[in-house]
């Protein structure tokens, strides 16, 4: 999933990082295929390079040190207002097929049965950023049709040029990367499509865990799988990340 | 005037009862814990509390039922994931319910700078699209921008590497919505690791959070901010985090732990001999280059 | 991305006619004059010029012809009063007339944060029951507050202390409207005192002004900002000031000044021979405390 | 000038101090009868002493030294937005006897006769501080009956309220320290008074050298003059500045 996701950040972007895979995503790409890809925290910070020692947080010390710029969030937030951020990674707690988020309440907010920690910057990436990709773990209760409440909105109600109607700025959702596969998404918004399957997984046990109807398609791909420079650095990386295994 | 007083005496004096308080204004880093564990064990409460992400802090201060009001993006435990008593609250009403506007990162700094600005709101360019807009009366969207209504806390509270005793202050690192959270606010009350001469301080005035006419209290707290990380001072104590997730994640649990860490704990000072701090704490030196400030 | 390059060819390849541009952004000291003189060398036209109070580098630039218009708070010289050359403009149309879109600071500065965030404008608390909203098509005033819109700069050029080759820069002391001017502009010209190695920036990321995503520009100018002070670097010129004032008063005596400090001279270290740098250079050391930005 | 200025700043005020005299005005309280006077200065400082070192500008690196805040200016202007500005000085080329300054444009802003600098903070102070007080030389083109043009406003047409109808935050201007005399402001705006004539001067000098009508008041007092220890920072500051010796 790490792998799949670094291979989203091309060489020269400006990348919202975010939290735990993203860091690592980030990472694998900047050690292989995007070496001038810098990376961008909320919580005040630019790099271009990983940190050199273990992140909990993005705001762990080893991020500071080397880091291009210390500074407010509302800056960081400013330069993706621009448009000058080409990609962001947002975690999410649910997606439907329009790419929408709902990292806030599982069931009315009123009454909800589980209350989700909240939008974070994650709203703001996904408003505001060029493209941006969510990682999941691969199952039905996470990939539902609809999401009950739209936290970071995708491609909204699916509808063509939804997000230009409503006057969001970024591009919104480029691809869903889950444990099994990759979703994509046509340009100007819609629905999710099947792009690729993991190897070592099939169609029929992505149709199974996910909550929307998927019409067998022919043309699915399988995702490529990592090479060994990727795997090298994710290997690095997790012997010193407790957090990643936990994902 | 030296403003420099206990945490017990800070905390009473400047947070009362039904304050509306900005903590982890810095979002990971510098949280106010002990300041946070002070108001539990003074059992302060109708709290309303201001942040962008709160790493477990806000969680604790509901789960010991502080709390009456969330004005956050984000609550729970960032290595972690779910906040249990935060969970407990909004779905139910344990140990009492509380009411949640939701914000982003983004609209919170932008609330408090409105606040700063001493304008009733802002305008921006996120949350188009997200329902946060239909569960926040303090947001609404008009002429393709949310208009975000201004956040004035009756005092923050944060925590720095170093202050003298007139409250002034110097931070480093990421600093999130700190600088916006001590404008916006009534009164500022510092925690921090050090507490040093004032020409240690006004050798960098750009290095200086707030005007100290906004800060009110200085409480010298060396690891006030664990288990969150001080550059410079403290690394992030990842177990911590940890077992606090596990431990809360029953009511009884999260008593348990409360009773461990904060209830059955006088003060900051022992609270620091039951962690690991010889461990945690930092032992290298990475010195910013000196800017000569000379006149002449 | 190695941005080092002569004042000559950063002017020339990020400054073209008719460009918006941002200079002497933090008011009284660090005002870039070198790169002022060089845009006059150059015979730049037709330039919108956006600052706060701009002590007698506007008023240079629109003596020489350079300005279409100005989009400031304050256009003269600081410490001696009117500013002749825009007088000439604004009155008689000589050398040519000028645009004035009049600020206050508070003002010009709002409307950057409005372009820094992308926002059609920002509103604010100052401006009411002043004519300047008559004469400014850029503000308006509404539901009992001023509406300031937004003011992109092409480009920003800001002298500093010191800065590394990719652009990372460290300012110090007051900085007026500078973090703000920055973030606003498409891209940032930068003109330092000192050329130092990353490391030396690195050490310190919370004195780095811009992201180096902004920064198109880097140019080793000491004494770049004379006859303005440079914190820790040059003394302000005070005579240098009151000699400008009593030389433009007339357009005669005006040019006879531009002749001989800017168009016969070749560049800047041509003009730093012709004035005392060795009194204005500060000698002394006040050094700031260092921060420790450890991580272990 | 300065001493009776400097009399203007109590103790514990925070005094948005700007250029020039100002500045004297408040080393000669800090060191008299305000020692708890902090000064903020739109460039981007707070100091709760005079620099040491004589200054040109606000901005001059001798204000910079021991200062106890260097910030952005928006952040001065913030303080003073939240009405946290006790007394700001502002000077002008042109008063009028409702208070307002012109330093913007004599004669019309389409074709001037005399293009003024602007309002610098001016207009910001005027608006936003609890109090401000201007000092100006006392000529009969400086004193008019109305400004042609409100750079920073006072009490406006001087009907009553005008401030509070118009929305200004702000109590509005509360004297006028002129080379002669001192004029005053009623409670809630309208009109200056005469309130004292400086030592050595008439009511009849200060009449001729006046815009608007004055009619003789008995009740006019005599200035204070400067005590010793006014005259003695006066003196002191004056040896090493220029500038006011201009004023």
């Amino acid at each position: 999933m790490v792998a799949i996701a670094s291979r989203e950040i091309r060489d020269g972007d400006l990348v919202f990082v975010g939290m735990r895979l993203p860091i690592l995503a980030y990472a694998v790409a900047r050690n292989n295929h995007a070496p001038n890809a810098r990376g961008l925290f909320e919580v005040g910070l630019m790099r271009d390079q990983p940190a050199s020692n273990f992140l909990g947080t993005m705001g762990d010390p080893p991020n500071v040190v080397g880091a291009l710029w210390a500074t407010r969030m509302s800056n960081t937030m400013a330069l993706m207002a621009q448009g000058l951020v080409d990609l962001g990674f947002i975690g999410g707690a649910e997606v439907d097929r329009f790419g929408n988020l709902n990292t806030s309440y599982v069931g009315s907010p009123a009454a909800p049965e589980v209350k989700l920690p909240g939008s974070g910057g994650g709203a703001d990436i996904a408003i505001l950023s060029k493209r941006w990709v969510t990682l999941m773990n691969h199952e039905r209760r996470r990939l539902v049709d609809r999401v009950s409440f739209i936290t970071s909105p995708g491609h909204g109600d699916g509808s063509a040029g939804w997000r230009k109607r409503n006057g969001l700025l970024g591009g919104g959702p480029a691809a869903i990367v889950t444990t099994l596969c990759v979703f994509r998404f046509p340009d100007g918004g819609g629905e999710a499509y099947l792009d690729s399957i993991h190897p070592g997984h099939t169609f029929d046990e992505v149709r199974a865990n996910t909550g929307w109807a998927l019409d067998a398609a022919e043309d699915v791909k399988q995702t490529v799988a990592p090479n060994p420079s990727e795997l090298a650095v994710i290997r690095r990386l997790q012997n010193t990340d407790g957090a990643t295994t936990a994902v | 005037m030296d403003k420099v007083m206990t945490m017990a005496e800070a905390v009473s004096r400047f947070v009362p009862d039904g304050a509306t308080v900005a903590l982890g204004t810095a979002l990971e880093p510098l949280i106010p814990f002990a300041a946070g564990h002070e108001l539990i064990r003074q059992g302060r409460r109708d709290l309303e509390l201001v942040g962008p992400i709160s790493d477990a802090l806000f969680d604790q201060l509901i789960g010991a039922g502080c709390v009456r009001r969330i004005t956050a993006a984000w609550v729970g435990n960032v290595s972690e994931g779910l906040g249990h008593c935060y969970r407990r609250a909004a779905e139910k009403g344990v140990p009492r319910s509380i009411e949640i506007y939701d914000h982003t990162n983004f609209s919170i700094s932008l609330a408090l700078w409105a606040a700063a600005w001493n304008v009733p709101s802002l305008p921006a360019r996120t949350l188009l699209g997200s329902d946060i807009v239909g569960t926040n009366p303090n947001i609404a969207v008009a002429d393709g921008l949310a208009h975000i209504k201004a956040v004035r806390p009756d005092v923050a509270v944060v925590h720095v590497q170093r202050a003298d005793a007139m409250g002034r202050a110097h931070a480093w690192g990421p600093l999130g919505i700190t600088e916006e959270a001590g404008l916006a606010a009534e009164r500022v009350v510092i925690t921090c690791e050090e507490l040093v001469e004032a020409g240690v301080i006004l050798s960098d005035p750009n290095r200086i959070l707030f005007p100290e006419t906004k800060v009110v209290a200085v409480v010298h707290q060396p690891g006030g901010a664990h288990p969150s990380p001080v550059q410079g001072y403290f690394k992030r104590d990842h177990e911590f985090f940890r077992d606090y997730a596990a431990e809360s994640r029953t009511a009884e649990g999260f008593g348990a732990w409360l009773r461990r860490w904060v209830q059955d704990v006088p003060d900051r000072t022992e609270y620091m001999k039951r962690i690991d701090a010889a461990t945690l704490r930092v032992k290298g030196k990475q010195l910013s280059a000196p800017a000569n400030f000379a006149d002449e």
